[in-house]
């Protein structure tokens, strides 16, 4: 991981670390706040706490979202502080919705300058944000939003598994991890276990981002917690609610980064500092395999 | 103790908003009340309701109360999984969704909803978590029905921002606008449920729940809330409700508290 | 079959039987000759044997479509000579790429009145379809060709499995069936094997096609032949390379329509009276299964 | 019999193709010679060839040869199967595919090839079978290479038709017009490999296959064929390549026949 944030996200970058409460790359996150990235612009649909620890460190100069909350457990307090005017950094913000922004990234991956959807009438999302704009269809005459592609320097997924290329696999939920990976310049995948190419090609419709795509594949169990990754652990929601008072008080929360995130090497170190996260492992539900003879 | 004691507002809220679903239709879920409510509906009056989550989850049979729209019960023995690209385009753009549910910091006159900032967009007192599914949901289910506890700072005469389209909204009415769906055709408040009047849009109070008057749900309303002509009564959770919500949908009172 | 295609499928309906390759419902379009259809819009991006039998039959007032061959044998003679005046009706054409006819059909899936795409650039295709037209970019000003919606009355999807309420599985290649059935006002799902309710939701990434925009499920065992089901059965390619000289002559067109469609009453009969399809049987390449446990 | 004769013109396209492709390219594969000369190459010089088939197979090892670009052979062991919508815009419009393979019924002196009709695309006078995937892989494809025998019919002036576009198109050339990719920057024949002139866009003579006088490649052409200066003299296959052709690549000469 030290390697590939290194030589793959650069100060003033566009990241993108991707994954709907599923699969959020926590471990990437950190070696960034690590490694003092700065004025980056973070986009994610959801910034969850991996972002709100990245604005916290001081790694952001904006943020590109569409809903920015502690999922059931409160708010993301150093956005807020930073949006409200209250603590840190000024923070630019570029606001969409959870369509708009999944539409940004279907451009990208798609390569195509804007993206069509019928959104955001009756709205004040428009005035707030002037990328959502309008387009004539040429065949019925209606007018529909667009919002403008997002591609961004480095798109970080991670996933259950891979292979030494990067042919990645995911199941349980989606996101848009295929849609934040083709529509970036680099993408570096972050798996729970690195398998042989023969467990690849045994379920080739598992594969959701061909290796061809993928300039790095690191290895880190463990590397999604406290968000989580199906089939491997559950999500801690325990820590999703005892966030709520850390990343309300400013120090707590440089205690926090000081403890978990610059006090430790790397994610192994942290994983044994967290302590007992084999309470999280997950109870076997194996489904049966499909036949792909012929 | 009356009846009005033997149940929470929470309760309530929950049993009337189950109620609003029928059998067999396509629910785009939020967390909270609405997971809570179609959860009771299922194990009631609709045991085929589908539950659709934004996070690409769709006939999900959670086996726990999931704490996010994001929960891994939510996938685990659910119908289908795909992408948000699919949940946006191909369920709700496509006019799949019959009901979705919706709730907010502000809810006004004409059932904008704001979920954004209390103040102004530039420099807010307080910054919300913003539109989330909210927005597209509005504009594109069939219908929504909004859940929200009564207050004058949360039923404003005008939302500061608004989200989430309501019957009129920035522009003209929905028609004008060109929005698919119905809009809010419900406020499920903890006093009362209020309902578009069909001619204006405005939000009007239709139904009382027992024990309230309607002065009790004006004071909660900032603008001279109108009252429908034959005000209705609501009836109270079941037994049958209060003990599926207690002891089988949530047990540890983690949304039922108040 | 017979009172699906009752049922669902009307004179004059544009009709979209979909599966490139893979999965071809044989079984649907046999049907819909012997229920004497007319003046059908037939829609796929290669109409492959089962729409030069249909067109031949005189179920098609217009086809439209993005390649129209016998792949790797020869032409669609019945085809050919509707379009080059040599016998037969008229036939309409509108005629786009595989991209284009993608583009329709993802246009549809999202109730989008167009699909922008790269593409047309120096063809002479637009001057042949005006349909494909072009529309400007809000952000840079570039201009972007564009293709229609296509929403048919009815799309015909063969798949691997469903349970009873069509909640649809399909593995190995899925070409535009996702796109096909959402983007279409009636959906007829038809499946080699009907399957618990238990086994969908076992592996639910695997579900391509939800049973909520489903009208009916068949169950038609050897279904897509002489196309294939991956895990089933294989392609029959001596059907393919034997239909060439069959096409070419319209009296040997007619007898084989009257031996293996008209002449059969339904699908069993007709697997009867090939014979022997057993020899496409396939061999289990079964893949593993993955955890879905929390 | 000479050394011309040791070989079929079929084997020495095939052969001339392979050579095209770099080792680690992505290529976006037509079924017949090119995927026969794709698999000539992972077993020569590229193994790492990424084979993408515009079924949605990418990364295929087929185990036998396959008869369609669709067949089952592409997706078992494959790295990936992708719907077609992914293909075409996550992968080609995304500019993925370095090389793309085109053939067609007629090639023009810029490099436009035609797939669509014989005569007039309203009254043709041979219905051909269209562009499928050609038009695109021709705009969005970082190179192709066209593979056509030689004849005054197949390489005409100005095709009937510009189904792909090539160098000089209609309206323009490919900068004009804006297209991603470099266009037919080879294409190769049975007698000689023609390659477009960097300033003006017109296939030009490039390289002769042993034994053959450029006469005899003019003769095969509808225009007036300019040469390259310093012709070069193209290899024949080797032993190790036609072996690899006859005993494991297409053993019952199912594309090698002629």
């Amino acid at each position: 991981m030290r390697e590939a944030v290194a030589t793959l996200v650069g100060d003033g970058d566009t990241v993108v670390i991707e994954g709907f409460t599923h699969l959020i790359c926590f471990a990437a996150g950190h070696e960034i706040i690590r490694q003092r990235r700065r004025d980056l612009t973070l986009c994610r649909l959801t910034p969850d706490l991996i972002y709100d620890q990245m604005i916290a460190a001081g790694c952001a100069r904006k943020l590109v979202f569409s809903w920015a909350g502690n999922p059931g457990a409160g708010s993301l307090h150093a956005f807020r502080r930073a949006v409200e005017g209250t603590g840190g950094a000024a923070l630019e913000l570029e606001e969409y919705s959870h369509f708009g922004m999944v539409g940004r990234l279907c451009a990208g991956a798609a390569r195509l300058p804007f993206w069509p959807m019928r959104n955001y009438m009756g709205t004040d999302l428009p005035a707030a944000n002037p990328r959502i704009a309008t387009i004539e269809c040429p065949y019925t005459g209606e007018r529909l939003a667009t919002v403008p592609a997002l591609n961004p320097d480095v798109t970080i997924v991670h996933a259950q598994r891979a292979d030494a290329q990067g042919n990645t696999q995911i199941w349980g939920l989606l996101g848009v991890q295929k849609e934040a990976a083709f529509a970036a310049r680099r993408v570096i995948v972050v798996v729970e276990e690195l398998v042989d190419e023969r467990v690849i090609r045994a379920d080739p419709n598992r594969t959701l981002i061909p290796g061809l795509i993928v300039d790095a594949v690191v290895v880190e169990p463990w590397g999604a917690h406290p968000s989580y990754a199906q089939g491997y652990y559950d999500r801690d929601n325990p820590f999703y609610v005892d966030w709520e008072p850390i990343s309300r008080d400013e120090a707590a929360l440089a205690a926090y980064l000081n403890e978990y995130v610059y006090g430790v090497a790397d994610r192994a170190e942290y994983v044994a500092r967290c302590g007992g996260l084999e309470r999280l492992g997950a109870d076997a539900r194996v489904c049966a395999g499909v036949n792909y003879g012929y | 103790m009356g009846i009005e004691a033997a149940y929470s507002p929470a309760e309530m809220m929950t049993a009337v908003a189950a109620r609003e679903l029928r059998d067999g239709e396509v629910v785009f879920v939020g967390i909270g009340l609405p997971n809570l409510a179609c959860n009771l509906a299922r194990a009631t009056h609709a045991p085929n309701l589908v539950l659709i989550y934004e996070s690409g989850a769709v006939g999900a049979v959670p086996e726990r109360l999931p704490v996010s729209i994001g929960d891994p019960s939510l996938v685990t023995g659910s119908l289908m999984v795909c992408g948000m690209a699919d949940v946006f385009q191909s369920f709700l753009q496509n006019g799949r969704m019959e009901v979705g549910f919706l709730g907010g910091a502000q809810i006004d006159r004409f059932g904008n909803i704001n979920t954004t900032v209390v103040g102004e967009y530039g420099r807010p007192a307080v910054r919300l978590p913003g539109s989330g599914g909210a927005a597209e949901i509005a504009i594109h289910a069939k219908r929504t029905v909004v859940i929200s506890r009564l207050s004058r700072r949360a039923f404003p005469e005008r939302v500061d921002f608004i989200t989430s389209p309501g019957h009129v909204a920035r522009g003209g009415t929905r028609r004008q606008l060109g929005m698919p769906g119905a809009g809010p055709v419900k406020v499920v408040t903890d006093k009362a449920i209020l309902e578009a009047d069909d001619a204006t849009g405005e939000l009007v109070l239709a139904a009382l729940y027992p024990g309230v008057e309607a002065g009790e749900v004006c004071a909660g309303i900032g603008w001279t809330l109108r009252c429908r002509p034959g005000l209705k009564q609501v009836d109270p959770p079941s037994t049958a409700e209060l003990a599926l919500l207690r002891e089988v949908l949530d047990p540890h009172r983690l949304y039922l508290k108040g």
